[in-house]
């Protein structure tokens, strides 16, 4: 009951979703749109799951006064406050201008674009230091950069030639490589597809 | 230089500043942003979650089903299963929440069981039409229509770049200089879209200079 | 409907149109214009039939042009056309469609509460009407027809095909591996690294990191990574070194506890199995890169993978672990996240290596089995490919359709 | 071997990272406040678009269809402000649609504005048919007629008592489309508007995206792209040029952000080679 029980579920929905996909009739096209809400609600559940695991952990880590305890009961007040702030008003605290939304605009934005605003520093660091033409695979790719980059670089008369280059690097062998990607990694996922659905592969499940 | 008098602003900025320090180093002040951030982020991603989708979803297609049943009695209530269907939804995201309690929590792995089987079954499709057929469609070029040149290169690349991604053969003499010339395509692409990645994060650090300078400090614009 | 008929269908419109005008224009002869207008003739053999793969709720409905459409008399403009409930009942007009053209679609709603509702299985009438400037002539009234869901969607045939051809590979070659015949794969640059790895982390005393990326439990790139993470673990196992793993998805730490806790069984050590190193961090993109580079930074892990579904966080993992000093091995189906691995990280599997490193590390029949499936696959797409480019320079229409899918 | 050359690349091989940040962040925060005039060199398939509106007589009607919600407000605004005022100021006539369901808002900001700029009257100068979700089906409604998937314009007034669509069927009595677009609608604007109606289609979308339709202009299914910051920032060059938008009032937003890419950019492409030479040279060395 609890080995066999996940692994008809699997097989079942996998081959229905399957199935369905050939078969326009309306029942069909209301029991796909319906499975998929269904997971959507499952998500939600494990939302909560992971939000316990998080509160729990942080609880025990300011119980037992492990160094730096005193951010992980700022974490919690954060949640706590959040929280609060978004269940107390009800829905309306999704609407703009609602103190959750403030929360989010911020707190929740500013943060978020600094933290990809870092990546501006962290590519020229590794532009500088990750960076070698080690092999010649790495040299082609440093040179393709490269060009595509001087695009964007006042070259006087040079900047035609680069440009040509730029245009027939984006046109041509940009499109070749990315078909023969999206071929491979296509056919790599439907064979994964094809082991889970019929039980092949259980990892993802767990053994105990 | 006349700073924004919004205190929102402020606390934007104040963070902002913040999570910049981390280029120095980890410090006390980083931490206390990534703190606040980590909390503040959590609580509103459930809380968003918790009201477009347990409240829109469950509980109001739920409530509809079980109004049907009372105001139209059984047999009605039972035809409009468009909406007390929802339950089994529930029943099997509670069932989720189970792993908590080590006994039963073996409960858990039908509804993971539901989520991986309904999202193998669509990615089979998925991925066999949008990446496998719908490619191959596209990958097929006459070489003599005007522009041959690019098709040629087009059809050798794809070509190429297939043979790499062979496993069953070392990639070795012939084979091997085929595969070799199918990496060198994927690398060119890589790097363009490094140097694309390059001016894209740029524009994103921009956008940061302007809050600050701009609807911070109110420096420039 | 590819540009071929597009354009034909240009052509005849335009051709239409300097008969029309030129008629307009310089009328034959005065007496012509003084003459009242003379009614066309009424479009015949009026067939309606359900409109084939849909969900029903479609009926379609074909007519013979009338005998003034685009020669006599020439004077139809638009036809229109009408459904009745019966053949003697009160039509309604569904739509028109420019004078040339012999076919309408009228597409009705699913859902009862809308206006435009059409029922399946319930029998409807329909007529044509042929009209001039103001003066028209009517059809007779078409059999009765209904509407109904297909129960196969035919323009999805070559989908079926796929879908059989590609199992029928994968299980064969299973079925070949369980019955023990050598399967050969080529090795993985990244791959081979793995014990290499390992055996530095344990000389160092220090944990390995494993990253399965921001995917949830389903993704196929996060499935085949907890399958590398079942291998990797199990040397953690015998080595006895630490493996730290910070999740981003509630469900695959639930997944990936199990699959660790059911590795370290197997390698007879589950004494040593320590849960709370697989935890949940945060289910934000940012808050966890923050989080896993706090770690980085703290314990000093000796040995990084990241091996999943990544987004922009990738460059900040590689960059801070190349800071840590530590042997990093990525693996992504991410495109536009392969750059920054390679540019940062030691090894990389990239697309599908990333599916065939769980067949090449464990070597189990059925991974091998599928592996070779998909390269069969893969070489039915090259023949295709050359066989296609010499029809399409060529243009054999029959070949390039055999690809065509109609959703 | 000379100890001083080897303990100069090895200090540069280990230079610590942060002070790589710090000449980012100087050369971005220089740039900012003392933004200095960069050339930028236009690329055809930008000069293409700008060259097909300039062609445009007064009164022909061009199509817009906006695609992007506010993520993507920083690329794709200024070349959605640029076309509007260069149409405005020809006296071309626009029509307006937008797929994307938190896309309106972007569409109402720039027409709002430009509007009262050239005192342009809605429904005789422009029409702008709002919102429809499912972005196939509703540009393959709109190929038969515009009147089908938009009975009635944004405002809630229908379509025939606007003057400006009296002749106005469909894409067949529009010039041109041009597809601003941050996502998935640019696919079925070629596939369908291009591909089915055969309507004259050009593109503007994010820097991310401009690589993936480079295929379709070289099959000529579009006859131009507007790529990113850097493709908006040569139409706005253009503009000015024409005389159509100008540095005071401040309406080259993109062009203004110009100067800081390119120093990033010439700052990143030294950091390559500096850190290649210094690799290669330590290698030498050892």
């Amino acid at each position: 009951m609890r080995r066999v029980m996940p692994f008809t579920i699997v097989t079942v929905t996998g081959l229905f979703m399957l199935v369905q996909y050939f078969i326009p009739r309306e029942e069909f096209e209301w029991l796909y749109e319906w499975t998929l809400d269904w997971i959507i609600v499952i998500g939600c559940f494990a939302m909560l799951l992971g939000l316990w695991s998080m509160t729990y952990v942080s609880v025990s880590k300011v119980r037992r006064k492990i160094p730096g305890w005193g951010y992980n009961v700022i974490t919690l007040a954060g949640l706590f406050f959040v929280l609060i702030v978004g269940f107390v008003p009800g829905q309306a605290s999704l609407v703009r201008g609602s103190a959750f939304m403030h929360l989010f605009e911020y707190i929740y934005i500013p943060v978020q674009a600094s933290m990809f605003s870092l990546l501006a520093f962290y590519i020229a660091s590794a532009a500088y230091r990750a960076f070698r033409a080690r092999t010649i695979l790495a040299t082609i790719l440093l040179v393709s950069a490269i060009i595509i980059m001087l695009r964007l670089v006042p070259l006087g008369p040079l900047s035609a030639v680069n440009q040509w280059l730029a245009n027939f690097i984006l046109t041509v062998p940009n499109m070749a490589a990315k078909r023969a990607f999206w071929i491979g990694v296509g056919l790599g996922a439907t064979a994964t597809a094809l082991k889970i659905m019929l039980g092949i592969e259980r990892t993802y499940m767990g053994r105990d | 230089m006349h700073p924004s008098p919004d205190i929102g602003i402020w606390i934007g900025a104040l963070l902002t500043l913040g999570i910049f320090s981390f280029l120095y180093g980890d410090n006390p002040y980083y931490k206390f942003c990534e703190a606040l951030f980590v909390g503040v982020s959590a609580g509103h991603w459930f809380v968003t979650l918790f009201w477009t989708v347990f409240v829109a979803k469950l509980i109001r297609n739920v409530g509809i089903g079980l109004n049907t049943f009372i105001t139209e009695g059984f047999s009605a209530g039972l035809s409009d299963y468009l909406h007390w269907s929802y339950i089994f939804g529930g029943v099997l995201g509670f069932l989720m929440l189970l792993r908590l309690f080590p006994k039963i929590g073996w409960i858990s792995r039908w509804s993971l069981a539901f989520v991986v089987g309904t999202t193998s079954g669509y990615f089979f499709i998925n991925y066999l039409v949008s990446n496998g057929l719908r490619q191959i469609e596209k990958s097929i070029l006459s070489l003599g229509a005007e522009f041959w040149f690019g098709n040629l290169i087009l059809v050798v690349g794809t070509f190429c770049g297939l043979i790499y991604f062979f496993f069953s053969k070392e990639h070795k003499g012939a084979f091997g200089g085929l595969a070799r010339v199918g990496i060198w395509f994927l690398m060119i692409t890589f790097g363009a879209s490094f140097g694309y990645t390059v001016m894209s994060r740029m524009s994103l650090l921009i956008g940061r200079m302007d809050y600050l300078f701009g609807t911070w400090l109110g420096m420039i614009g | 409907m590819d540009r071929y008929s597009v354009k034909m269908r240009k052509l005849q419109a335009f051709v239409f149109f300097l008969l029309f005008s030129s008629i307009v224009i310089f009328p034959p002869d005065k007496a012509f214009a003084q003459e009242e207008a003379e009614m066309p003739a009424s479009p015949t053999q009026v067939e309606a039939s359900d409109t084939p793969n849909d969900n029903g709720h479609s009926i379609t409905v074909k007519w013979k042009l009338s005998a003034d459409d685009g020669a006599g008399k020439n004077n139809v403009v638009v036809y229109e056309v009408l459904r009745s409930d019966s053949p003697e009942g009160e039509f309604e007009l569904r739509g028109m469609v420019p004078a040339g053209e012999s076919v309408f679609e009228d597409q009705g709603a699913k859902d009862k509460q809308s206006p435009n509702y059409l029922p399946s299985h319930k029998q409807f009438y329909y007529k044509v009407r042929a009209k001039g400037d103001g003066i028209q002539s009517e059809s007779l009234v078409s059999a009765p027809a209904y509407a109904y869901g297909q129960w196969f969607h035919t323009g999805k045939f070559p989908v079926f095909v796929a879908v059989i051809a590609f199992s029928a590979f994968a299980l064969a070659f299973i079925n070949l591996a369980r019955k023990g015949k050598e399967l050969y794969v080529r090795p993985l640059a990244g791959i081979e690294a793995v014990d290499e790895a390992i055996g530095r982390a344990t000389e160092m005393g220090k944990p390995i990191l494993y990253i399965i990326g921001l995917g949830s439990a389903d993704m196929i790139a996060t499935i085949a990574s907890f399958t590398i993470l079942s291998r990797v673990a199990k040397k953690t196992a015998e080595y006895q070194t630490p493996i730290l793993i910070p999740c981003y998805d509630a469900v695959v730490m639930a997944v990936a506890q199990e699959t660790v806790k059911a590795a370290y069984m197997e390698a007879g050590r589950p004494d040593i199995y320590k849960e709370e190193n697989i935890f949940f961090l945060t289910s934000m993109q940012f808050a966890y890169v923050a989080g896993v580079n706090g770690i980085m930074l703290r314990e000093r892990p000796a040995t990084n993978f990241y091996l999943g579904k990544f987004y922009a966080e990738s460059l900040i993992l590689a960059e801070t672990g190349s800071v840590a000093g530590s042997i990093q091995i990525s693996g992504t189906d991410e495109i536009a996240q392969i750059p920054f691995f390679v540019a940062a990280t030691d090894y990389t599997l990239i697309g599908e290596e990333l599916y065939a490193a769980s067949a090449y590390l464990g070597r189990e029949p059925v991974l091998l089995g599928t592996l070779k499936g998909q390269d069969w696959g893969k070489a039915v797409v090259i023949i295709s490919l050359i066989l296609g480019a010499i029809a399409a320079s060529l243009h054999f229409q029959f070949f390039l359709d055999l690809f065509r899918v109609q959703l | 071997m000379d100890n001083g050359k080897s303990n100069l690349y090895d200090w540069m091989m280990n230079l610590d990272r942060r002070w790589v940040y710090l000449v980012i962040g100087v050369v971005v925060t220089l740039t900012a406040i003392a933004p200095f005039k960069v050339p930028v060199y236009v690329t055809p398939e930008v000069r293409n678009i700008y060259n097909f509106v300039e062609s445009m007589e007064p009164g022909e009607v061009l199509m817009i269809g906006v695609d992007y919600a506010p993520e993507a407000m920083a690329e794709l605004h200024p070349m959605n402000y640029a076309i509007t005022r260069q149409c405005f100021a020809k006296g071309i006539k626009l029509l307006l649609c937008c797929l994307h369901q938190n896309g309106p808002g972007m569409v109402e900001q720039v027409i709002a504005q430009v509007s009262k700029e050239y005192d342009k009257v809605n429904g005789v100068d422009y029409v702008y048919l709002g919102y429809k979700p499912y972005p196939a089906i509703t540009i393959l409604a709109m190929g038969q007629n515009f009147r089908i998937p938009f009975p009635e314009d944004y405002y809630g007034t229908s379509l025939d008592s606007l003057p400006m669509m009296r002749n106005i069927v469909n894409f067949d009595n529009v010039q041109a489309i041009i597809n601003i677009s941050a996502g998935s609608a640019t696919e079925y604007w070629i596939n369908y508007a291009n591909g089915r109606y055969n309507a004259k289609l050009a593109i503007g979308v994010t820097g991310v995206m401009t690589s993936d339709y480079y295929p379709f202009l070289q099959s000529g299914q579009i006859f131009g792209i507007i790529g990113g910051m850097k493709g908006a920032a040569e139409y706005e060059d253009l503009a000015e040029k024409g005389g159509y938008i100008s540095r005071k009032k401040d309406q080259l937003t993109a062009f203004k952000s110009m100067p800081i890419q390119t120093t990033t950019h010439i700052v990143v492409i030294l950091f390559i080679v500096l850190g290649n030479v210094g690799y290669f040279m330590s290698k030498k060395v050892k």
